[in-house]
């Protein structure tokens, strides 16, 4: 049996993967603005879990994932996705109008393009993570 | 200093074909690997100092994005040789 | 706000992100399937009757105005062409209730058809060329996904040349669309049909022109473009290949229509002129591919190519009524061979396989199948009074009126040979006695490999085979309300500057979009 | 510089080509990864090439300062990287799966679903 | 870990505060919030150690920065001239750090190091295999990895 | 009217409940639909007499200018009483014919259909509703030849019967447009009314080929009689009704109409006087050579159709005047012979005539009927048969072109139809008593009530043949003339050249009657030469179809996908190369400004996807790939686009994890092609990169146009809130377009779990498992 | 000042990525040729990432930089980790003026298990890792 990672690499995952998690979610609230956006973060974040999966195995990887599969994470990233386009229907708008809420208190404004950029985010990670996931997992299985 | 951006370019250039070469002559998977994993910290270099002469920060994301991601392919190589045991290939 | 131009693409996508979302439960996504098509269908009649009273229905998306954003527009052949898409989608969402397997449900059957529905409207109703080839992959996407559900050794073979040739084609396409941006800065159909009608070096608009042919001539499976399709049509779960065969080359041939209606008009003479062969190739290496097989499915696979030429012809004669006729064999195309993949899963369930020799016998077994093929089969070899006459008629009409005497002929000739093939199929499936050496169908035969198959429900099976079959003979029948769509279709399409203002604004005019205003003339 | 990238994207089709038309499914499948890559870099050479101006605009204003590139192409070939890459990820699987299936790395052993 | 953050807060309500944006600025809040943290430090249990812990590690920077360049020369010297002066070859160093963390961090300063690469450790976590490009003198380069891993240990002990 | 076809599909369609409610009597009870009809028709005689034309019009396709319009002039009227009284006696005679027949509902429907799709097509006004009926006969006889299905003879010869009747309905579709078109109308009474005179047309020829090609293929004249006696597989009533009394008809009907508009030209005689008489004779001849009784009733009937084709030719006032009479008399008496031949076949079962003998004393009246319908076909007095001959001879010696040819044939054809009317009549009832398979009983009287009748209006209006040229032959024959003509039949015309000729024949007739076995022996030895028939031209055709077909499948989809790409390829090639390079002369920009830098980046990129293509080992490919993926990031950001150089990155990462993921279970790269191969491939591939170049560089080189990016960089911050343009394009200006693409992300994301995780099951060692679907080829 | 430090770490930082591409260029194995990339690579980033703080002289663009030299000194190590451990164990041939191997005696290329050649008989069992599979 072939081990899933070394020592080193447990403990460079272990610290990396939050860090790269964490870089993501900084690419995708700022994508608006600087280089970043759903979809980088997504595949940032994928990239993190795939370090994960390369040093722990799938088993493990989905242990951190508790009771979300991948496929959750697409369906809700596409839900989200969907979530944008229908608000402007209320406002007798074209679908995917961009919908802009001030949040009040502090100076922060909730969108649609955020919604729906949280969504292309999920979509991505949930997309590449079932990937390589299930690929790693049917490597297990096999002789 | 734009003389100086010149130079480490072009220095970075012919690194850039150096690695490459390696990465032609092999003559093992990780030489090759090794190679790759060189060419994306020349990578970093090349945008650094571009983000340098045009004066747009916003490109270091890209250099971060490598410095933080790039090793990753590195990491499926070692799985697979691991995995696969002795290959010349 | 028009929402009926963009609910046929919104709905199947959120109920292929419902069913994605709930794919543990099997019953939420059998009634998603059947309640979002229903819904389907009841947003593309909407818009088909919006269509109807307006002749343009447009939306801008994200409320951004036309070109700057993505404009989803309805013209008849849109409205026609969904319509058929919500049509297909009930129909074969309910037969999927029966025919599917357990592992194929729970490994996205239904979502991937959402999907795939999702980008055949999105297709049909796209107004821009980047969008039109995001959909195509939504669709290329689903359909890969599809094609391989199950896994069999030959749908493994299949979708290989499925997906590379379709691949070539989108990439040539990506590639059109990029050198149309480089050359006239724009992705909105309207607006590039303005600029490329003014564009100086009307030699690229040509290579455009030929470049968008042979992508959409790959989608549409036209010769010699049409490889994959035969390769891999016969081999997936049955309602996939029905799915196909109704839906996917459809697509292509509707962009080529669209595009060499509204977009390369100009390079009218060559172009057509290279159409007029492919069509003329397409039917005749169609047909006779056909003819040498001896599989239900395999047949039906080459015949689609075959009808692909009709339609392509119907655009090649480049008439009014010629592009009418065009539009209607695609109508008839996509019910009727539809209907026939299914009515072959049928026979399929009932005697173990698809090829012809072992079959026999079901004309006496299932005298209302056997009612079902006939009416389906002899519409597809254009015997009136059912569809296929009518697309038949039209075309050699319009041949005959332009004058294109031999295609024409030829055309007339591919009928009869359509006929070959169908007259096989029914002689051997229907006519023959089961041979000897055939099993008598056991239940294992009938389940086949999927041994996880629902029980066999054969009625909701029958129900859209009846229901196209019906269709099949009233769409000849009842063909008057269609005919005088498909010859609005006709004026539409010959006349696309109402599809241009429709989308950009009465007064849009071309001078905002050049760089030097065109040396004008002194007015007086 | 489009001149010279014109030259190199002309090349990246015709290494991808060749790589396709051969017998090995992997050697297809690596075929694609190139011609969709080359796809993307001919859009983003046909609308033009421009150094050190990215389209963001400086916090604070409205519009940028100066000419930039064109933002549009790179946002369709934004989506057609993604796309590709979906596309490709599931050609990839697809060669692995029918290897396993087929047994054998020679395209010209998988005909039986044609004729 | 609890003083470094609290030096970073002073040193962004220093750069806040003085309405200067600037990386220089940054540098002179961290430099400010450190004093004030020497100067609080025995009142606040939770900064215990954080201020002697600093120059530490400024002065395992120093030690680091050294070894890499002085190193990297070697080894730059070696690649440029034609014939090699190398001796490369694999030892194995016992190690005195324990746990995962102690390890792997000794072991990438190992590998940072210019001359020494981190192959692996031992199941049992008591040896790290080293691959070394100059085995001339392997006492002292053995004595010179003892010292990097005392010196990283200190760090965090 | 057009209640009277409609209903009849819709009682076709209840037929099945006919059944069950009437049992065993249903022949008789649905027999009632076709007789109300016939009494109808007959109802409407005094009014088309009085030279009036019922016309009924209703909308069908009007944009196509379809109407399913009916008219019933003298020529409609006399064929749809024809279709509706033998449709009566051949319901009844089938429901003896077929009684207890498990197929006896089947049959019901399609015979309905046949029935009103007959009658809609010589009712029909519009071109396009008589080009329907006219295709829905060819597909109800289909059905009615195949009755006996699982005989592959019946199943060959139904398709037969149906390729060479469909042939020519594409014939005719081609000539009814092309009609339609010149004569500016879809109606028929207007085309044959309007002032264009068709025969000047330029399209004349054509148009005329391919509506005389409909007719020929459906009423069998010679190149394509083979199939009507192949027909005879069907059941007897249908043999009796369609391919002998009605459907058959259908040619002659459509010539018969056409003849005003186009008849009369030099073509028009030469061909149809021609084709007839040689089918004439072929069908005469080949009736003798048969012992088969239905088929040599079948070749009797081409020569009838070969008669009549041949009269419409010679077009004289006189010879459509025997057009008219000819076709009814032959109606009358095959249509008895017909069902007497069934009687016998039903009651002996045997169809072959030599095989007959003595009968007479057990089914007596089958011999009166069969004699009576014999001597009319033999054109003996005072039958019908008899003044329709006489007519004919009459009408072969007005013949002008080719008038020799057409009297001979007339007269050969007439003494061999004379033997063939001999042996029908006479060998199975006289002579000595054979022993058949069954033994003979007189018929029901089901099966004898058609015959019956219809040998009784034989005798009937041979006798006072003025009732029929009082009756519907003259209204029949002018419509035929397109200008009124009275019918004057007589059966004593004088001492006269036709007469003499009938003797002569009759003569001639009995001589072969009496010596018909040795002439059959010495005719046998042709049987190689008529192997050569037109029948055999089928044949080859057929095994070409498969030749070629196959012999294409091979070359075009052989399964090489290399091929296919190959081909797709040079396609592009050649369409890409002729605009870009021949068409039209070549544009392209080139301004070079360059850093070092910047080609190394690209030289990289190129490098790495060169090596990709030639490398050895598939993991050196992928680094290579790797290689290239980061020289392409490179250069995006190196080219002001920072969110597609990172997205590049991540997504060569991702890749490269991939491949290397799947390249584990993969075997290594074997060298495959032949260096020709190689050479070809990248002379091909090299021709696409140069295409490519040269597009992007004229591509670039056009500034006529202001880019619509323009407004996305002035909108984005006041509109969209948004600073960095290409993010607010992604989720915003052009948001459908990312949709879209993370549901693609998300299906390839459910396509790569389907294929891992669902595995098609280890199939059980069963025999029907073990058919593999794709083994065939 | 300023011009002339960043223009040194530039040209530096340039000049070590030059070097360690000569270094993976002529080194004579896996090994050697890795302690080339992993150092003179990683301090190149490192001095140019510096060239960028100096440069921008913003918060947000200094930690960025610093952010980099961060990744790069976590990642670079442990990618050579990784790929060293793996070249050798799958057997890239050693250069042959190797002098030593201290690891090739305590590695079972089967069951991949490498020891420390510290153990006592007590410990000498195979060590179960923590996030062995099990
Ligand atoms: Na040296
Ligand atoms: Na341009």
């Amino acid at each position: 049996m072939v081990k899933s990672g070394t020592l080193i690499l447990h403990t460079a995952a272990r610290i990396l993967m939050p860090l790269q998690l964490l870089f993501s979610v900084f690419l995708l609230l700022r994508g608006h603005d600087e280089p970043g956006g759903g979809f980088i973060a997504g595949l940032v974040a994928a990239g993190a879990f795939t370090l994960y999966l390369f040093a722990f195995g799938v088993s493990a990887t989905r242990e951190v994932l508790r009771m979300v599969d991948p496929r959750d994470l697409i369906g809700m990233g596409l839900l989200f996705g969907m979530a944008s386009v229908f608000p402007a229907w209320f406002v007798d708008q074209p679908f995917l109008t961009a919908q802009w809420w001030t949040i009040p208190g502090i100076d922060f404004y909730a969108s649609t393009p955020l919604i729906f950029d949280i969504g292309v985010y999920l979509a991505v990670l949930g997309s590449v993570l079932a990937m390589v996931m299930t690929l790693m997992e049917v490597d297990k299985d096999e002789p | 200093m734009a003389t100086v951006i010149l130079i480490s370019q072009v220095l970075m250039g012919i690194a850039l074909i150096l690695a490459f070469v390696r990465v032609v002559r092999g003559p093992s998977l990780p030489d090759r690997v090794v190679a790759l994993e060189l060419f994306a910290s020349i990578v970093v270099g090349l945008v650094g100092v571009y983000a340098i002469r045009t004066d747009v920060s916003s490109f270091l994301d890209a250099a971060i994005v490598i410095a933080l991601m790039g090793f990753l392919a590195a990491i499926g190589f070692a799985r697979f040789l691991e995995r696969g045991g002795p290959r010349d290939d | 706000m028009r929402p009926e131009v963009a609910l046929p693409v919104l709905l199947p996508l959120l109920s292929g992100a419902i069913s994605l979302l709930f794919w543990r439960s099997r019953p939420m996504q059998r009634f998603t399937a059947v309640a979002g098509n229903l819904a389907l269908l009841g947003v593309s009649l909407w818009l088909l009757v919006s269509v109807i009273q307006e002749d343009y229905v447009v939306i801008q998306m994200g409320g951004w105005q036309a070109p700057f954003g993505i404009t989803l527009v309805a013209d008849m052949l849109s409205a026609v062409m969904i319509v058929l898409t919500g049509l297909m989608g009930l129909v074969l969402s309910i037969y999927s209730l029966a025919s599917t397997g357990d592992g194929h449900e729970r490994f996205g059957y239904y979502p991937l058809m959402h999907l795939l529905l999702a980008g055949v409207a999105g297709a049909f109703l796209t107004g821009d060329v980047f969008n039109l080839y995001v959909w195509f992959e939504v669709m290329l996407v689903a359909s890969f996904a599809l094609l391989i559900l199950g896994g069999e050794k030959a749908q493994m073979e299949g979708a290989i040349k499925y997906v590379t040739l379709n691949l070539l084609a989108s990439v040539i396409f990506l590639s059109a669309v990029g050198l149309l941006y480089g050359m006239v800065g724009t992705l909105n159909m309207a607006d590039a049909a303005q600029r490329l009608a003014v564009a100086e070096h009307q030699g690229m608009v040509e290579v455009l022109a030929v470049m968008f042919m042979v992508a959409f001539g790959i989608k549409a499976a036209a010769f010699p473009l049409f490889f994959w399709l035969p390769a891999s049509y016969h081999t997936p779960p049955v309602a996939v290949s029905a799915l196909f065969a109704g839906l996917l080359t459809k697509v292509g041939v509707y962009a080529l229509f669209r595009f060499f209606t509204l977009l390369f008009d100009q390079t009218l003479g060559y172009t057509q002129e290279l159409l007029i062969w492919g069509a003329a190739l397409t039917m005749v290496t169609g047909v006779l591919g056909a003819a040498a097989q001896f599989e239900f499915r395999r047949i039906l696979s080459f015949h689609i190519v075959s009808q692909i030429g009709y339609m392509i012809l119907g655009l090649a004669l480049y008439t009014p009524l010629a592009i009418a006729g065009g539009i209607f064999a695609v109508m008839h195309n996509m019910v009727v061979k539809t209907n026939l993949f299914l009515i072959s899963g049928i026979t399929r369930r009932l005697q173990g396989t698809y090829e012809l020799k072992k079959m026999g016998g079901l004309y006496r077994e299932r005298p209302w199948l056997a009612v079902a093929f006939f009416l389906s089969a002899f519409s597809l070899a254009g015997v009136p009074p059912l569809s296929g006459f009518f697309a038949k008629f039209v075309i050699v009409r319009a041949g005959i009126e332009a004058e294109a005497y031999v295609v024409t002929a030829v055309a007339l000739l591919v009928g009869l040979m359509t006929l070959y093939s169908m007259v096989k199929i029914w002689n051997e499936v229907f006519w023959k006695s089961l041979p000897e050496d055939n099993l008598v169908p056991t239940e294992e035969v009938v389940v086949g490999d999927d041994s996880r198959m629902v029980p066999p429900s054969l009625w909701l099976m029958y129900l859209p085979v009846a229901v196209l079959a019906l269709f099949a003979l009233l769409i000849g029948v009842l063909a008057e309300p269609l005919m005088a769509m498909m010859n609005q279709i006709g004026e539409q399409l010959m006349n696309p500057q109402g599809y241009i203002e429709a989308v950009l604004g009465a007064d849009v005019g071309i001078e905002d979009a050049l760089i030097e205003a065109p040396d004008e003339e002194v007015s007086p | 510089m489009e001149p010279v990238m014109a030259v190199a994207v002309g090349l990246l089709y015709a290494a991808a080509i060749f790589l396709m038309l051969r017998r090995s499914i992997v050697k297809l499948v690596i075929g694609l990864i190139l011609l969709s890559n080359a796809a993307n870099l001919l859009i983003f050479t046909t609308a033009g090439m421009t150094r050190g101006a990215p389209p963001l605009i400086p916090e604070g204003l409205s519009a940028p300062l100066g000419p930039v590139a064109d933002p549009l192409p790179q946002a369709v070939v934004l989506t057609a990287i993604v796309i590709a890459f979906g596309v490709l990820a599931f050609a990839v699987v697809l060669i692995r799966r029918a290897y396993e299936i087929v047994k054998a790395d020679d395209l010209d052993k998988m005909k039986e679903t044609d004729t | 870990m609890t003083g470094a953050i609290w030096n970073l807060l002073l040193a962004l309500a220093w750069v806040i505060l003085s309405g200067d944006f600037s990386g220089l600025n940054l540098v002179v809040g961290l430099v400010f919030g450190y004093i004030t943290l020497v100067l609080i430090e025995p009142q606040v249990d939770a900064l215990a150690g954080y201020p002697a812990r600093v120059p530490r590690i400024l002065k395992f920077l120093g030690f680091f920065i050294k070894e890499l360049v002085q190193a990297n020369l070697r080894v730059g010297f070696d690649i440029l001239t034609p014939p090699w002066h190398m001796k490369p070859g694999v030892i194995a160093m016992p190690l005195e750090a324990r746990t995962e963390l102690e390890i792997t961090m000794v072991a990438n300063l190992i590998s940072l190091t210019p001359g020494t690469l981190s192959l692996d450790v031992s199941d049992d976590r008591k040896v790290l295999y080293i691959h070394a490009m100059f085995l001339d003198d392997e006492e002292e380069l053995r004595r010179n990895l003892k010292e990097m891993e005392y010196r990283a240990l200190e760090l965090f002990r | 009217m057009q209640f009277a076809v409609l209903s009849g599909f819709v009682l076709a369609a209840f037929a099945p409940l006919f059944h069950r409610w009437f049992g065993e009597r249903v022949s008789f009870v649905l027999a009632a639909f076709p007789a109300a009809l016939a009494l109808w028709f007959l109802g409407q005689m005094p009014a088309v007499m009085r030279g009036e034309v019922l016309f009924l019009e209703l909308d069908w396709v009007p944009s196509l200018g379809m109407s399913l319009s009916f008219v019933i002039d003298g020529l409609a009227l006399l064929f749809a009483l024809l279709i509706t009284v033998i449709g009566t006696f051949v319901l009844i005679y089938a429901g003896g014919y077929l009684k207890g027949h498990r197929d006896l509902v089947r049959f019901h429907i399609v015979i309905l259909a046949f029935m009103v799709s007959m009658l809609g097509l010589v009712l029909a006004d519009g071109l396009l509703t008589l080009f329907v009926f006219w295709e829905l006969t060819s597909i109800t006889s289909y059905l009615l030849i195949g009755f006996s299905h699982a005989d592959i003879e019946a199943r060959k010869s139904a398709r037969q019967g149906l390729f060479v009747t469909f042939a020519g309905g594409l014939a005719l579709m081609a000539g009814l447009v092309l009609l339609g078109n010149a004569g500016g109308s879809w109606s028929l009474a207007e085309i044959n009314a309007g002032g264009i005179d068709l025969r000047e047309h330029d399209l004349y020829l054509p148009m005329l080929l391919c509506l005389l090609l409909a007719a020929f293929t459906k009423s069998a004249q010679f190149p394509f009689h083979f199939w009507l006696p192949n027909a005879m597989a069907a059941p007897t009533p249908v043999s009796a009704y369609l391919h002998s009394a009605t459907m058959v008809k259908a040619g002659i009907y459509l010539l018969a109409r056409l003849q005003p508009s186009l008849g009369g030209t030099e073509a028009w005689v030469g061909i149809l006087s021609v084709v007839g008489a040689v089918t004439m004779f072929t069908g005469a001849f080949l009736a003798v050579r048969h012992t088969n009784i239905k088929k040599m009733l079948a070749y009797s009937t081409v020569m009838a159709l070969g008669t009549l084709t041949m009269l419409l030719g010679i077009g004289t006032e006189g010879a459509l005047i025997t057009f008219v009479t000819f076709l009814l008399a032959h109606s009358l008496y095959k249509g008895a012979l017909f069902m007497v031949a069934g009687i016998l076949d039903h009651e002996t079962g045997t169809k072959d005539i030599t095989a007959m003998g003595g009968l007479r004393p057990l089914m007596p009246v089958t011999a009166v009927v069969a004699i009576i319908a014999a001597l009319s076909l033999a054109g003996a007095p005072p039958l019908f048969g008899f003044i329709a001959k006489e007519m004919m001879f009459e009408a072969a010696l007005e013949a002008e072109v080719f008038g020799w040819l057409v009297l001979l044939l007339a007269f050969v054809s007439a003494f061999l139809t004379i033997a063939v009317a001999a042996i029908i009549a006479l060998r199975p009832f006289f002579g000595e008593r054979r022993t058949t398979p069954r033994v003979a009983h007189e018929a029901p009287l089901s099966m004898l009530l058609g015959p019956a009748c219809l040998a009784a209006l034989s005798l009937l209006l041979g006798v006072l043949p003025v009732l029929a040229g009082m009756g519907v032959l003259t209204a029949a024959a002018s419509a035929v003339m397109g200008e009124p003509v009275s019918v004057y039949l007589s059966l004593w015309h004088g001492i006269n050249l036709p007469l003499v000729m009938s003797i002569v024949t009759l003569a001639l007739g009995y001589l072969l009657f009496k010596r018909w076995d040795r002439v059959r022996a010495h005719l046998a030895r042709l049987d190689p030469v008529m192997a050569r028939g037109p029948e055999a031209g089928y044949e080859a055709f057929m095994h070409w179809v498969t030749v070629v077909s196959e012999w294409q499948t091979r070359i075009l989809q052989n399964g090489y996908m290399r091929n296919y790409i190959l081909v797709m390829v040079l396609v592009l090639i050649a369409l890409l190369g002729n605009s870009l390079l021949l068409r039209h002369p070549l544009e392209i920009a080139f301004e070079l400004d360059v850093r070092f830098h910047e080609v190394v980046v690209v030289a990289m990129m190129v490098l790495g996807a060169l090596f990709a293509a030639i490398a050895r080992s598939r993991l050196s490919a992928v680094v290579s790939v790797g290689i290239m993926g980061f020289s392409i990031a490179l250069t995006f950001i190196l080219f002001s686009a920072p969110d597609l150089g990172i997205t590049q990155l991540l997504v060569e990462t991702l890749t490269v994890i991939l491949l290397v993921l799947v390249l584990f279970r993969l075997p290594r790269f074997a060298s495959l092609s032949t260096p020709l191969e190689r050479v070809r491939d990248v002379l091909v591939a090299g021709s696409v990169g140069v295409l490519i170049t040269l597009l992007i560089l004229t591509a670039w080189g056009i500034d006529q146009f202001v880019p619509i990016s323009e407004y996305m960089i002035e909108n984005s911050v006041p509109l969209a809130h948004g600073r960095n343009i290409v993010n607010v394009i992604l989720v915003d200006y052009r948001s459908l377009d990312t949709l879209g693409e993370i549901f693609v992300l998300a299906l390839a994301a459910i396509g790569v779990i389907a294929m891992l995780k669902l595995r098609a099951p280890v199939k059980p060692a069963k025999p029907a498992a073990q058919e593999k679907e794709s083994s065939h080829g | 000042m300023i011009e002339t430090i960043k223009g040194f770490l530039i040209l530096t930082g340039a000049l070590f990525m030059l070097l360690a591409a000569l270094g993976i260029l002529r080194l004579p194995d896996l090994l050697t040729r890795m302690h080339a990339t992993t150092k003179a690579a990683a301090l190149g980033v490192i001095l140019i990432m510096l060239a960028v703080a100096v440069h921008f002289g913003e918060v947000a663009v200094v930690a960025r930089a610093f952010a980099i030299i961060v990744f790069v000194l976590m990642t670079a190590p442990v990618a050579a980790h990784v790929i060293g451990r793996a070249g050798y164990f799958v057997g890239s041939k050693l250069w042959s003026g190797t002098v030593k191997d201290e690891l090739r005696p305590n590695y079972d290329p089967l069951t991949h298990e490498l020891k420390s050649g510290l153990e006592t008989d007590s410990n000498a069992v195979h060590q179960p890792r923590e996030n062995d599979p099990k």
